[in-house]
C-alpha cells in the first residue's frame, strides 16, 4: 500500500457515462487485477477504481459515472493533484492461466481485463476476449483490446453492436483457463458456464479499501474473505456458487 | 519540549492517540504502512465468545463528512484472538493494547473479559455495550443505566485490569449511564460509539445497508461526541476516553480540554491509513501553537475556565 | 407532467418542501430574495407568550458539514406575532403557514396554540417539544413518552387545525415518543430538531456557544434524521414531517422513501437563501430520473419494497 | 440581497497575517460598511467580510488569517470563482457626518474605513482617520489612505511604529462626526472617550448573515438588533454601552 500524489494528465469521456482518466506519478507496486483507492474533495470515502492500465509513470483508470462522486471526478480537469493509495488486492495470478486463457468482461468489469492481457502477452500467452455491454452506445476499448494483438469479441444485450445476447453466448471457445470481471449476475453465469478453472474479480461498497474495516468481506469456501484485501480476484474453487 | 504523556487509570501511554475498535483490525494491516508504536496504545477490534461473520451486505456508505458501517462485530472469536491474532500482533507492537469485548449476555461479556484479561499484552479492557449493529444484546446493555451497571459488575468480578465501558451516543441520558458504571466499578468510561443512522438506495428504493441501518461516524459527529464527553466529565470522576470524529492533533486536544484522558481515531483510519501517525505526529506543533506544555494538564480544561 | 402534490391531514400542499422553523424568520428576508409562494409551506420561527430575546452570544458554531446554534428561541412573543408578523407575513406569503410554537408549561403550549388556532393564515400547528437551546422546559417535554403525551393532549383540546408535535432526537427510543404522541391525539409528527453537540474555543479553552451547547443541524445529521423518520413510520399511523440537513430534491425523495409526507428543510436556508426555491425547481427533474410520477406515491416506499 | 459568482483577481498578503483579495463581478448594491458572505469548498458556514472598496467590476476585501476558513482562502489562487452574497447589512450613513469626519479603524477593522473614506472625500467631507495595530508588521493601507488625500495617524499598542499607544491616544482631534470599526475593547474605549456622534460597525459570529436565523442578535437600547441585517453599522445613540 502505498499513498501517492498523482496529477491528472487526462480525464475524458469514451462511451455513455464511461469515462477515462490518466494519471500520472509513482506507479510502483502496482499490479492487474488490483485496485487504486481516490480521495475526492468533498466526499468522505475514498474512490476504489480498478487498474486498467500502468507503465512506468502513467495510470489509466476507467469508471462508470453513476452518482455524486463519480460525477465530480469527471468535472476535475488536466493539472489536478489526486490523493491516490495504490498497491490495494490481490491481482490475477497468470502462471495458472496456459497457453490460451479466456478473458470476459462485462461494463464496468472490462478495464481490469486490459492490464491482464497486456501481461499474459507478454507472457507469451494467446488470450481470447469477450466484452460484453449493453448497448453499441456503451462499448469501450475494443479497439484498445485489437490493438494489443487479440481478437475480442463484443456482445451487447440488445444486438445493437456485435454479438446479440451476454458474454456467455459468446463462450464456446477452447480455452485453457478463464479471468473474468463484470456484475454479479454476470459472473455467477460465467461460473456456471464454464469448463476450466479461472479468476473472477469481485465488487463491494467498500469502507477502507485495505483490509481494515470488514466493510467488504464475502463468505468463500475456504472462509470469510474481504474483497478489498483478500481479493478482489478469488478462484473459481473458492466461490460458494 | 512538550510533553504528551497521560495516564489512564495507571496505565501511562506516550501520547493519548488510540486508533478506535473496529478500525484498526488487529493493527496488522497498519503495521505493513507504518511502525504502529507510535501511538499510545489501540483498541482491538470487538471480539465475542463465538466466531461472527456479521451482518449481510452492503456494510458500508457515504454520508456528509462521515460514513455508515454496519459490520456487525465480524471476529474470528475469543479462542482465535488469543491463540492467533494475539501473537501475532506481539511482532508488530510492543505496548499494552486496548482489547475491545463485545457480547450477548452478561456471562458472555464476564467470560470474555475474564480471558482477555489473563492475557500480558493487554493494558485495559473496553467493554463494548454499545455495537448499534446487532440485534439481541449489543447495544441495548448501553441504553439503561441498570443494564450497562450490570455488566460493569460482572465484568470487574472476574478481571484485574482497568475496565472501561463502552457507552452508546444513542441515549436520552448518557451521564446517568456513565454514573451508573462508575457506581457499579467501571474504572473508566469511553465514549461515543456511533450514531445509528440509515441511508435509502432512491434507485433500489430500498434501504441501502444490509442491516437497514447503520452506525455513523467521522468529523459529522464530533460535535456530539465533544458534548456527551463534556456531560459525562461532569458526572462521574473516573478517566475519559473520548471518541467520535477525531481527525487532527486539534480535534484530540478539544475532546481533551472537554474532559477525556485519552483519545480514540475512529474512521479518519479508514480514509487515510496515516491519519492516526499524522495526529501523533502532529500533536506537539499544536500544543506549541496552543501553549500547552503538558498535555494532561489540559484534561477538561474547559469546565473551569 | 409530475405530480409533486402531497396532503398534510387534509392540508393540500403544492410540493412537500417547507423551509424549516427558525431558519427562515417570519418569511420576509427570503421574499426580498425570491417569490415564497413557489414552497409548499413554510413554518415560522417558534414562538413562546413572552417575547424573548434568547441566549448570549455567541450562538452559532461552525462544525464538518454543519452547524451549531444556541439561539434559544428569539422571538417577539405571541402578541407580536398575531398584530405584528402576521399581517406583515400575509403580504408576501399568500399559503397557509405552518406554526410554530414552543413554551415551558403545559399552560403556556395550550395558550399559544389555542390563540394561532384562530388566525386564519395558519394551516398547521408545530408544537416544538424538542428545542435543545432553553432551561427548563422546551426540550424537556420531548425527552419522555408521558410529558410529550401531555403537552399533545392539552394543545389538542383547546384547537381545531392539524396538530403536528416536533420531537427531539437526543432520546433513546423517538418511536415510543411519537407513538404516545398519537396515542394523546396529535395529527402528525414532526422530527427531527437538532442535536445536542458543542465546540470549544482552542484558544480561549472555553466552550465557544454563549449556551455552552447547541444544537446540530446541517447534511451531517441527514442519516440519523432518516433512520428515526424511519422508525416513526413503523411506530405510528399519521404523517410525519421528516427534517433533518436536507439540502436537495434527492434528500426530501430519501426522507419521503423513509416515510414523510412532507419534507422541512432547514440550515441549508442559511447557507444559501435560496435553498429551499432551489429543491423545489429540482424535484420535476429528480422524479422523473428516478421514474416517479406522484410524489405521493413513494411516501414510506422503501418500508415495503 | 445577491447571490453572484466572482472570479478571482489577486489574492495576496499585504501585513502580517493579513491578505487582500481583488474580485470580479457584479458589483451592483453595494455599500461602504456593508459585507459580503463567501462561500468556501469544504465549509459549510459562509464567511462574512467587510467590503474595502469597490468599483464598477472589481470588489476589494481585506481578512485576517485566523483559523482553518481563511487559511483555505488564503491559498485560493486567481482565477478560482467564487460564490458571493452581496448587498448585506446596513452601511454607513455619510449624510450626517458634517465636513470633517473622524474615521477610527482598528485591525481587521481598517477596511470598511477606506470605501467610507473615499465616499466621504467624494462627497466634499475631509475626513481624518486614526488606523490602530498592534505592532509595525500588521500595518496596512496606510498608503492607500494617503492617496486617497487623507493624512492617517497610525497608532501601534508596542511604538514599533507611529503613535505609541491604541487610537484613543490619537483622538485629540476636532471633528463632527465619527466612524468607526474594530475589536469590540476598542470600540468601546472610542465610545467612552468620543464627544460628538458617531456611528460603530460591529462584529459577531453570524449563522446566515442576512437576517433569518438571529444567530447575531444583540442588545441595543432600542431593541435587539440582528448585527447582520439591522447592523452591522450601529449608531452610539443606539449601544447600551
Amino acid at each position: 500500500m502505498f499513498d501517492t500524489s498523482f496529477e491528472i494528465l487526462s480525464n475524458k469521456k469514451i462511451a455513455q457515462n464511461t469515462w477515462e482518466i490518466v494519471l500520472r506519478g509513482d506507479t510502483r507496486g502496482i499490479a492487474p487485477g488490483q485496485f487504486v483507492n481516490l480521495r475526492l474533495e468533498g466526499f468522505y470515502l475514498r474512490r476504489p477504481l480498478s487498474v486498467c492500465d500502468f507503465n512506468d509513470g502513467t495510470l489509466t483508470l476507467i469508471y462508470k459515472v453513476v452518482g455524486r462522486g463519480t460525477e465530480a471526478l469527471a468535472a476535475l480537469p488536466a493539472g489536478t493533484a489526486l490523493d491516490v493509495l495504490t498497491g490495494l488486492g490481490n491481482g490475477y495470478d497468470t502462471s495458472v492461466s496456459g497457453p490460451r486463457p479466456l478473458l470476459i468482461g462485462g461494463g464496468a468489469g472490462v478495464p481490469p481485463l486490459y492490464a491482464l492481457a497486456k501481461a499474459l502477452i507478454r507472457e507469451g500467452k494467446t488470450p481470447a476476449v469477450i466484452l460484453g455491454f449493453n448497448s453499441a452506445g456503451e462499448v469501450f476499448y475494443e479497439e484498445e483490446f485489437r490493438a494489443l494483438g487479440t481478437d475480442p469479441t463484443v456482445t451487447t444485450a440488445d444486438g445493437s453492436y456485435g454479438v446479440k445476447g451476454f458474454v456467455t453466448d459468446a463462450m464456446e471457445l477452447d480455452y485453457t483457463y478463464f479471468y473474468t470481471c463484470g456484475p454479479e449476475p454476470m459472473l455467477r453465469a460465467v461460473y456456471a458456464k464454464s469448463v476450466t478453472s479461472g479468476q473472477f474479480s469481485l465488487e463491494e461498497r467498500m469502507g477502507c479499501g485495505f483490509g481494515a474495516c470488514m466493510g467488504c468481506t464475502c463468505k468463500t469456501k475456504t472462509g470469510h474473505k474481504r474483497v478489498c484485501k483478500d481479493g478482489p480476484v478469488l478462484t473459481k474453487e473458492e466461490l460458494p456458487w | 519540549m512538550v510533553n504528551t504523556q497521560v495516564t489512564l487509570s495507571g496505565l501511562v501511554l506516550s501520547n493519548p492517540v488510540i486508533p478506535a475498535s473496529g478500525t484498526f483490525g488487529y493493527g496488522y494491516e497498519f503495521a505493513q504502512a507504518y511502525d504502529i508504536n507510535c501511538l499510545g496504545s489501540f483498541s482491538f477490534k470487538g471480539t465475542t465468545r463465538q466466531p461472527r461473520f456479521g451482518n449481510e451486505p452492503p456494510r458500508i456508505a457515504e454520508t456528509a463528512s462521515g460514513m455508515l458501517n454496519a459490520v456487525g462485530l465480524q471476529n474470528p472469536g475469543i479462542d482465535r484472538v488469543i491463540s492467533e491474532e494475539l501473537p501475532k500482533l506481539r511482532r508488530v507492537f510492543h505496548k499494552p493494547v486496548v482489547a475491545n469485548i463485545s457480547g450477548f449476555s452478561v456471562d458472555e461479556y464476564a467470560e470474555c473479559c475474564a480471558r482477555i484479561d489473563r492475557e500480558e499484552q493487554v493494558g485495559l479492557i473496553e467493554v463494548n455495550i454499545s455495537c448499534p449493529n446487532v440485534h439481541c444484546g449489543g447495544m441495548s446493555f448501553g441504553t439503561s443505566p441498570e443494564s450497562a451497571a450490570e455488566v460493569t459488575r460482572a465484568v470487574k468480578a472476574v478481571t484485574t485490569k482497568p475496565v472501561y465501558m463502552k457507552l452508546s451516543p444513542n441515549v436520552t441520558d448518557i451521564a446517568a449511564i456513565a454514573k451508573a458504571c462508575e457506581d457499579a466499578g467501571a474504572d473508566g468510561i469511553s465514549l461515543i460509539n456511533t450514531l445509528l443512522g440509515m441511508r435509502i438506495d432512491l434507485k433500489k428504493r430500498r434501504p441501502l445497508l444490509g442491516n437497514t441501518t447503520g452506525g455513523l461516524s467521522g468529523p459529522a459527529v464530533f460535535p456530539v461526541a465533544l458534548r456527551m464527553v463534556w456531560q459525562v466529565y461532569e458526572a462521574v470522576n473516573i478517566p475519559i476516553i473520548g471518541m467520535g470524529g477525531v481527525a487532527s492533533a486539534e480535534d484530540v486536544i478539544e475532546m481533551m480540554l472537554a474532559g477525556a484522558t485519552a483519545v480514540e481515531v475512529g474512521a479518519a483510519n479508514l480514509v487515510d491509513p496515516f491519519a492516526s501517525k499524522k495526529i501523533v505526529d502532529g500533536l506537539p506543533q499544536a500544543m506549541e501553537r496552543l501553549h500547552i506544555e503538558n498535555l494532561s494538564d489540559i484534561i477538561g480544561g474547559a469546565h473551569h475556565g
